[in-house]
């Protein structure tokens, strides 16, 4: 238990420090320096306590609410979580030092015209305050420390997000970040408050051990859905997600998209699999369409954004609602008794968890190389990098593949598993429920593969064909920390694409404190080369053989075909349908919206009122032709300008009460006064 | 013994997937040449088709990137090894376990992802919206295909095609409903994603109405060669696994002898004449739907096969 | 008790030298030896004992808010140096309305001690009506139009409050004296709370309904609160945060007393009730009022009746947690609400305005200070580390696993406060800063940062005693 | 208690609130101050009474005060600085003199209805004289938010006071402390006023609120 906290310790003493040192360019070394190596630390320290299986381990400290203190744990569960959170800030911190090092050599980002400033707000001393909190939820014990943790993380990242805030759009992402923030943990307050009970018992200890009532019970569950769910950005409570992540720093990005989510993840794997006692299987179904809904909007949005970090933001999304799926799956199970399969789709979860912190922070690292490179985010305007960031874009391709869940990459695995456990909704005994798996087992099978068109469209657009802007012609590869940063998780991901068991079976402590399982259980051990959960299912599946048979057929039929067949290569001029003449602007491409715009006829005039606006000059005008695309985002237009609307129509309301006169105000005091002695007359009698 | 035996069937299923699937194509366009009146070339004209193209030297655009010149390795070798996995003749294939049904499609999908970017990779407007149309078309067909997966672990309990090929030829399931839904769905998307009319013309000369032709367009050489032979292997693939699924009858399974092999090996040779001549009729009969059809057409199938996973529970209470 | 004598009249002294005291800088200065010897003084009580006599009573409860109030009064002391010798430099002020503002200053802050320190019901009355005496010259200081109207409201309301709760007071004693027999008893707390289990139940809820009109005019309650923003706006800055961190204190604390003597009556009409609504109606009102200010000061003198209305709700909820949380929420809010006041300080007078749309990115112009003031909204919304949000957080779960639907618009209300101060926050810190960079401020920032210190250490640890001492006032306050 | 004793604090109180309800009458400023000195009148003799009564000295002292200040010396100023400011001579009320009466006959049931009950047990006087002062506190609250002259407001005000101190005379052995500060309290009140009433009058030449009321703040 001590080095959790001391390396919180650190972290928020990093934290001072860069606030000490914030005038000399030595800040940025330390915070980063220092969260990187305490990551590393962290991460290796619950990797080892994942591998041996250490018991759990618990203190308390006499902080906190006075009579309580301040409780800590770490299980398996928190180790699991530890080890994804602190994995992935390694690498941000890594990429984040060479970020702001680039911008310290140009002056701005990169030595194109920029068009953004440099973030301006300070980030160093924020960044490890951020990583602090979020790993101070991970080991709480107690309502009110993990809450502490929870908006002290929230509270971070708002300040993050602001370090851009001479942008016209951060202030209202912040705005509508933090008040979001806020009102999630407001219903996690009211779900603790209700677990605890009138007398204050916030321990999770104690909240175990209770038993609280249905009415109870159930509306815990729904606000503790609502509360995480708003922070992991569950559709419709998404809305400021795809607004604030993308307006900080790119290596903040990473972490508020890749790892802050699965901190709200975890807080609903908590509450709904350890401190409530037996699960309902309505709880698991309620997650199951939730998850459904946020996946194929999140990804449909996804497609339709131009905006590189927008885009990934709604990508996560739609990430957010595949692990919820798998955790409503997981949940069903445990509510009907059948632990190995709650096991294998807990596993998906927990799996989908890891590599989505890994590849979601990946692709952010790539949007922020590219921004940092051609101080652009629009894809309208880039392309072609592949020919000057080469390595950059070798390292996004990984990403996008991995994100598409292609095998061999780990996303894949993920995916996997997860429909192996749909494929056992049969088993369940109610009808909702078999039925309702399916649907979810379609849409999720919809998101899956429109995420592949995203990503398509991501890479293709920003890394293939020719430039779009000048922007994108001047580029060149980022340096060796951005690079290394971005290695390190696509590393990873090809790790556990290639061989998942041995990672899975790390996870064994976390199934185990979830849902009373591992995802082997009832197996005799396997290879480990082989994916193999389970007996339920006779189905398997290897990455490795795969890798190495396709791998090998490649090369063998490349090299006969090089040796037997032909060899060299001409260049020439591509097919324009006749058209030989230079096209030096390469507007003839095909751009985002227009690569979208199939999927937008389809999907777009049903999820979000789409009209695509043409405005076409006359022949033998001359001014340009117009496209425009029109997106509503149905989350705002039903449930939250209706909510801006009526505070508004109420402050103008109410506001008159501020210009009465003296004597208006007096009646005021005269009705409240007779008011109440009214109401103590009636009572009286 | 047994695991030698499985190894030599792999490696046998590989080169026979290699070696009809251009034979296949070859098949339908003589039927279809033969059913509009013409004389149609030989079956074998596939065969030489990519041969020749093997010994050319291919054209490559300037702005080609290396990624546009790994594309078709990977890609034909993605398709073929998952061809590979699909017991055509036998369901003893030493293989089989490295990926089931679902695997299968993802590694369709990988293919798919890399056609797909190859396409936009030089930056010509054709690319860009085969591209485009072809994520559009996946995107409903992977889906349609997975419920049709769905359908047939809930029957089997399975997804692995060995395991599925196998029960179904030890105790016959009888005519179904849901399977037969099932099959319409799976048909659809078959002609959906191998780009056959009515969603795609594999023979058009028109850039604006491709969908895999305009992907392909810049390339040449050895690289047509193997996107060609590849969407050749799909063909098959797709027709190996109905084949498995719905029509098993003659595969052998494991610990039968030679002679089961080689029967397996009739039968197979037998259903591709039948899928082929079947296709060929069907395209001749029917006209090219608009680009925007295809939303209704793919999203049919996807209901169609929900249906069919909804069905089972009915008729079967499972 | 001749303790508590010497810190109740020492600023009376104080006052009377000032008053006499020409210049500003010896002033100025005397006022901060003047407010650090009554602090110093406060500080001995933590090792008096609790003991009462018919002038005098000493508890935990006022033990903390005695030192609470002699401890920001002197760091506004130190802030009011700077930010008057500002004024007096731009001529907004004269010297003889300055040695009017330092005796005042003293004069407020003796019957602020008095109210606290008064075993008496009748003293304390006087004392809260000195306060309002005191305060309403002090608004009226720059005599401008709109501070004279500001006073003028002021005055009045809270006469007319001041008078009902006079009432209330004398109801009070009429109930006590058929029981206790004419005489000072009747009139003296301690005493009062021993007997109050046999006073006449009707009078006695009758009385309170006065007391908490009368007095909750004072603590800012809904729709008695019309004076608080003007007076917070027009008055010179380290009187609103005297004002907000202070006053309302007293006032609120005057109504506890009287809530402590229904509790201890079994027959009374539960004021709990009449709290809840009231604080409720405050906290809405105050919190959808924030949305259309555009005066800063004003802004946080709504952002004080919220937290009124908070308060107010808390000890309305009643029971251990509750009541510990508002007491708590007492503390913090005075500390941060009169840190907030000195930033805006300091921001208004760099600034040369008060509208909230002249001032824009202080974290650029001045980062020291924007960051301070980003701190305090930060602090005063409820966010953690601050200790605003320990006590928020008893509150709210406490709330809602007694009764959840009250707890629907307590979130409610929160929320929409919340965002409104984030907003016109953010607003203020960040974006382009309105005012050239490294523009000289009034003053240290010693104060603002010392406040923020001690809220952020309550946030996360809570000295023992104290906690203690809230225990058992929480348990005379009853549920 | 005597019955005539009791009978004439009665009285006396009776009249106390019937003066109240002639102050709502009025229209008139001059006649407004007339009463509201009548009303002080009847007040301090009403306290005087009382301190014969009972034997208590003090509220002599009490009589004393109210007869000297609040009967001649206040509406004396009153009257000098309407004349003096020349001010507008009606009371200006806000809500018609018909509707204020019934407002304020209302508001005397309230009183009635809250204190008789919860009393049951208390001796009649008190019982009496908490109906009286209630309603007189309530009347002159609705005094001064029915009447738009800063003058008559002011009077409002001190007819709350009036029921105070009818209220602390009403209840035996009541501390000289709260007779202290209720003279106090109205001494300040006045030289308060009149500190205002300057102010107001050098930069308004008026002394009607609404006019000052413009900086209510925040308005464009």
């Amino acid at each position: 238990m001590f080095a959790p906290l001391t390396i919180i310790a650190l972290m928020l003493a990093a934290a001072a420090l860069a606030v000490a040192f914030s005038r000399r360019p030595a800040a940025d070394a330390v915070a980063y320096g220092a969260v990187g190596v305490l990551s590393v630390l962290l991460a290796l320290w619950a990797l080892v306590r994942l591998a041996s299986g250490a018991a759990d381990i618990s203190v308390v400290l006499p902080i906190g609410l006075p009579w309580l203190g301040a409780h800590f744990a770490v299980d398996g569960l928190s180790a699991f979580f530890l080890l994804v959170v602190n994995l992935a800030t390694a690498a941000a911190a890594l990429f984040g030092w060479g970020y702001v090092r680039a911008h310290a050599a140009h002056g701005h980002a990169g030595d194109a015209p920029a068009e953004r400033p440099p973030a301006e707000g300070p980030v160093a001393p924020l960044f490890p305050a951020f990583v602090a909190g979020m790993n101070l939820v991970l080991i709480a014990a107690d309502a009110f420390v993990f809450l502490v943790g929870w908006e002290f993380m929230s509270l971070a990242s708002w300040l993050l997000v602001l370090s851009t805030h001479r942008e016209p759009a951060t202030q209202r992402a912040a705005r509508v970040y933090l008040i979001m923030a806020s009102f999630g943990t407001l219903a996690l307050l009211l779900a603790f408050g209700l677990l605890a009970g009138s007398d204050g018992a916030y321990a999770f200890e104690s909240i175990r051990n209770s038993q609280p009532g249905a009415v109870a019970m159930t509306l815990a569950v729904l606000l503790t859905i609502m509360g995480a769910g708003s922070k992991a950005g569950v559709v419709p409570l998404h809305v400021w997600l795809p607004l604030a992540h993308p307006a900080a720093p790119s290596h903040v990005s990473a972490l508020m998209s890749g790892v802050m989510t699965k901190v709200a993840i975890y807080a609903i794997v908590r509450v709904l699999f350890d401190l409530l006692p037996e699960p309902q299987w309505w709880w698991g179904g309620l997650l199951l369409a939730l998850g459904a809904l946020t996946a194929v909007l999140g990804v449909l949005y996804a497609l339709m954004q131009d905006d590189m970090k927008t885009l990934l933001a709604y990508s996560t999304v739609e990430n957010i609602g595949a692990i919820i799926i798998a955790l409503g799956l997981a949940l069903v199970f445990k509510a009907s008794h059948t632990p190995v399969i709650a096991a294998l789709a807990m596993a998906a979860a927990l799996l989908h968890v890891l590599n989505h912190s890994l590849f979601k922070s990946l692709m952010f690292f790539v949007a922020g190389g590219v921004l940092s490179a051609t101080g652009v985010r629009d894809l309208g305007r880039l392309g072609g990098l592949i020919h000057v960031m080469p390595l950059t874009a070798f390292l996004a391709l990984v990403g996008s593949a991995a994100i598409a869940a292609l095998p061999p990459l780990n996303g894949f695995v993920g995916e996997w598993l997860l429909f192996q456990a749909i494929l056992n909704a049969p088993a369940l005994p109610q009808w909702v429920l078999k039925i309702g798996i399916a649907v979810v087992g379609a849409l999720l099978a919809l998101s899956t593969a429109l995420a592949a068109a995203c990503f398509v469209r991501f890479y293709g657009m920003a890394f293939l064909g020719r430039p779009r802007g000048p922007e994108a012609v001047k580029a060149h590869d980022v340096n060796r920390p951005m690079l290394l940063g971005m290695a390190i998780p696509a590393a990873l991901s090809v790790a556990i694409g290639v061989l998942p068991t041995p990672v899975i079976r790390l996870f064994e402590p976390a199934l185990l404190a979830t849902v009373e399982a591992g995802a082997f259980d009832d197996r005799n051990y396997q290879p480990w080369f082989w994916l193999a959960p389970t007996s339920a299912i006779g189905n398997s599946y290897s990455g490795l053989i795969m890798v190495a048979a396709i791998a090998g057929l490649s090369a063998l039929l490349a090299w006969v075909i090089h040796r037997y067949a032909s060899r060299g290569v001409r260049r020439g001029i591509p097919w324009g349908c006749g058209f030989t003449g230079g096209d030096p602007m390469a507007r003839s491409q095909y751009t985002p919206s227009s690569f979208s715009q199939p999927l937008r006829r389809v999907f777009g005039s049903v999820a979000f009122s789409a009209r695509d606006e043409v405005d076409m000059p006359q022949p033998g005008e001359t001014r340009a032709a117009n496209f425009r695309v029109h997106l509503d985002d149905p989350a705002w237009r039903l449930l939250f300008t209706p909510i801006v609307k009526l505070t508004e129509r109420w402050a103008n309301a109410v506001n008159r009460l501020q210009f009465l006169t003296i004597r208006r105000h007096l009646s005021l005091m005269f009705f409240a006064l007779v008011a109440l002695l009214a109401v103590v007359a009636l009572l009286q009698r | 013994m047994t695991f030698a035996t499985a190894v030599l069937l792999q490696l046998v299923q590989l080169l026979v997937m290699l070696a009809v699937a251009p034979l296949l194509i070859g098949w339908i366009r003589w039927v279809k040449s033969r059913l509009v009146g013409r004389r149609g070339a030989s079956p074998l004209q596939p065969w030489r088709d990519i041969l020749r193209l093997l010994r050319k030297e291919p054209v490559l655009a300037h702005q080609a990137s290396p990624l546009f010149r790994a594309s078709p390795y990977l890609i034909f070798t993605a398709i073929w090894f998952a061809a590979a996995l699909v017991p055509a003749f036998s369901t003893d294939l030493a293989l089989a376990p490295t990926a089931d049904l679902i695997a299968l499609i993802g590694f369709l999908a990988s293919a798919r992802f890399f056609l797909a970017l190859a396409g936009m990779d030089v930056g010509t407007s054709f690319g860009g919206l085969g591209s485009s149309r072809e994520m559009l078309i996946a995107a409903l067909a992977e889906p349609a295909m997975l419920m049709v997966v769905f359908s047939v672990a809930i029957l089997f309990r399975t997804t692995s095609l060995a395991e599925i090929a196998a029960q179904i030829l030890s105790h016959p399931v009888g005519l179904r409903i849901s399977l037969a839904l099932a099959l319409i769905s799976l048909l659809m998307v078959a002609i959906a994603e191998n780009a056959r009319i009515p969603v795609d013309n594999p023979a058009t000369h028109l850039e604006l109405t491709m969908v895999h032709e305009a992907m392909v367009l810049e390339y040449s050489g050895r690289h047509l060669a193997l996107i060609e032979a590849a969407s050749h292997v799909k063909l098959t693939l797709y027709v190996g696994l109905i084949a498995c699924v719905f029509f098993p009858w003659g595969m052998a399974t494991p610990g039968q002898g030679f002679a089961a092999g080689l029967w397996g090996l009739l039968t197979f040779g037998f259903k591709l004449v039948a899928a082929g001549t079947l296709l060929a009729l069907f395209e001749t009969s029917i006209a090219k739907m608009r680009v925007f059809r295809y939303g209704e057409f793919l999203g049919g199938a996807l209901l169609l096969s929900l249906l069919g996973a909804i069905f089972l529970y009915v008729s079967r209470g499972v | 008790m001749t303790l508590v004598a010497a810190i109740v009249l020492s600023p009376l002294l104080a006052a009377f030298l000032l008053a006499f005291t020409p210049g500003l800088k010896r002033a100025a200065a005397l006022n901060i030896a003047a407010s650090s010897a009554h602090f110093l003084l406060a500080l001995t009580l933590l090792w008096a004992p609790h003991q009462s006599t018919a002038l005098f009573l000493l508890d935990g409860f006022n033990i903390y808010l005695i030192i609470l109030t002699t401890f920001v009064a002197l760091t506004t002391s130190v802030f009011s140096a700077g930010y008057i010798a500002t004024e007096v430099k731009e001529g907004k002020l004269n010297p003889l309305n300055l040695r009017f503002y330092h005796a005042m200053y003293q004069a407020f802050l003796f019957t602020m001690l008095l109210a606290l320190s008064t075993n008496n019901l009748g003293v304390m009355w006087v004392a809260v009506e000195g306060a309002t005496l005191t305060t309403v010259l002090m608004v009226s200081l720059y005599r401008t139009p709109a501070a004279i109207e500001a006073a003028w409201k002021y005055f009045i309301l809270c006469g007319v409050g001041i008078a009902l709760a006079l009432f209330g007071t004398i109801l009070m004693y009429m109930a006590a004296q058929p029981i206790m027999g004419p005489g000072m008893a009747a009139m003296t707390w301690t005493d009062l709370l021993g007997h109050v289990p046999r006073i006449n139940a009707g009078i006695l809820n009758l009385a309170f309904v006065f007391l908490l009109v009368g007095y909750g005019t004072k603590v800012g309650l809904a729709p008695l609160h019309a004076w608080l923003p003007d007076a917070h706006a027009e008055g010179p800055t380290p009187i609103s945060a005297v004002l907000s961190g202070l006053l309302l204190n007293v006032a609120l604390y005057a109504v506890l007393r009287f809530k402590m003597l229904l509790a201890a009556h079994d027959e009374a009409l539960a004021p709990g009730p009449l709290m809840i609504f009231m604080g409720l109606a405050t906290l809405a009102l105050a919190g959808i009022m924030l949305y259309r200010r555009r005066d800063v000061k004003r802004f946080f003198a709504y952002s004080s009746i919220e937290h009124m209305g908070l308060i107010t709700f808390a000890f309305g909820m009643g029971g251990p947690l509750a009541n510990f949380a508002g007491l708590l929420h007492m503390t913090m809010h005075s500390l941060t609400k009169s840190a907030i006041f000195y930033a805006v300080g300091h921001a208004v007078q760099a600034r040369g305005s008060q509208q909230i749309a002249d001032i824009r990115g202080l974290t650029v112009s001045h980062p020291a200070l924007g960051w301070g003031l980003l701190l305090g909204v930060v602090a005063i919304s409820g966010l953690p580390p601050f200790g605003v949000f320990m006590s928020e957080f008893l509150l709210v779960t406490s709330t809602f696993a007694r009764t959840p639907w009250l707890a629907v618009p307590l979130t409610v209300g929160l929320l929409v406060a919340f965002s409104a101060l984030i907003m016109r926050a953010q607003q203020m810190c960040f974006g382009a800063p309105s005012m050239p960079q490294g523009r000289p401020l009034s003053g240290a920032l010693v104060p603002l940062y010392a406040h923020l210190a001690l809220v952020l250490l309550a946030g996360l640890w809570l000295p023992e005693p104290l906690v203690a001492w809230f225990r058992s006032v929480a348990a005379l306050l009853g549920g | 208690m005597s019955d005539f004793a009791y009978d004439a604090s009665h009285l006396l109180g009776a009249i106390v609130l019937l003066m109240s309800f002639a102050l709502l009458y009025q229209n008139r400023l001059f006649s407004l101050l007339h009463v509201y000195s009548a009303q002080a009148l009847t007040l301090a003799a009403a306290a005087a009474w009382k301190g014969y009564a009972h034997d208590e000295t003090h509220l002599y002292v009490t009589a004393g005060l109210t007869l000297i200040l609040k009967a001649i010396i206040i509406p004396i100023a009153l009257h000098r600085i309407v004349v003096k400011l020349d001010i507008h001579r009606a009371v200006e009320p806000a809500m018609s003199i018909g509707a204020t009466m019934i407002a304020g006959v209302s508001l005397v049931t309230l009183s009635i209805l809250l204190v008789l009950p919860v009393t049951a047990e208390a001796s009649a006087l008190t019982r009496e004289d908490m109906a009286l002062s209630l309603s007189v506190v309530l009347l002159g609250l609705l005094m001064m938010i029915s009447r738009r002259n800063a003058v008559s407001q002011v009077v409002g005000f001190m007819s709350i006071e009036n029921g105070l101190i009818l209220a602390a005379v009403g209840v035996a052995g009541m501390p000289l402390i709260v007779e202290m500060s209720v003279a106090f309290s109205v001494m300040v009140a006045f030289i308060i006023f009149g500190i205002f009433l300057f102010d107001i009058r050098e930069r308004f030449d008026s002394l009607d609120i609404q006019k000052i009321e413009q900086y209510r703040g925040e308005q464009e």
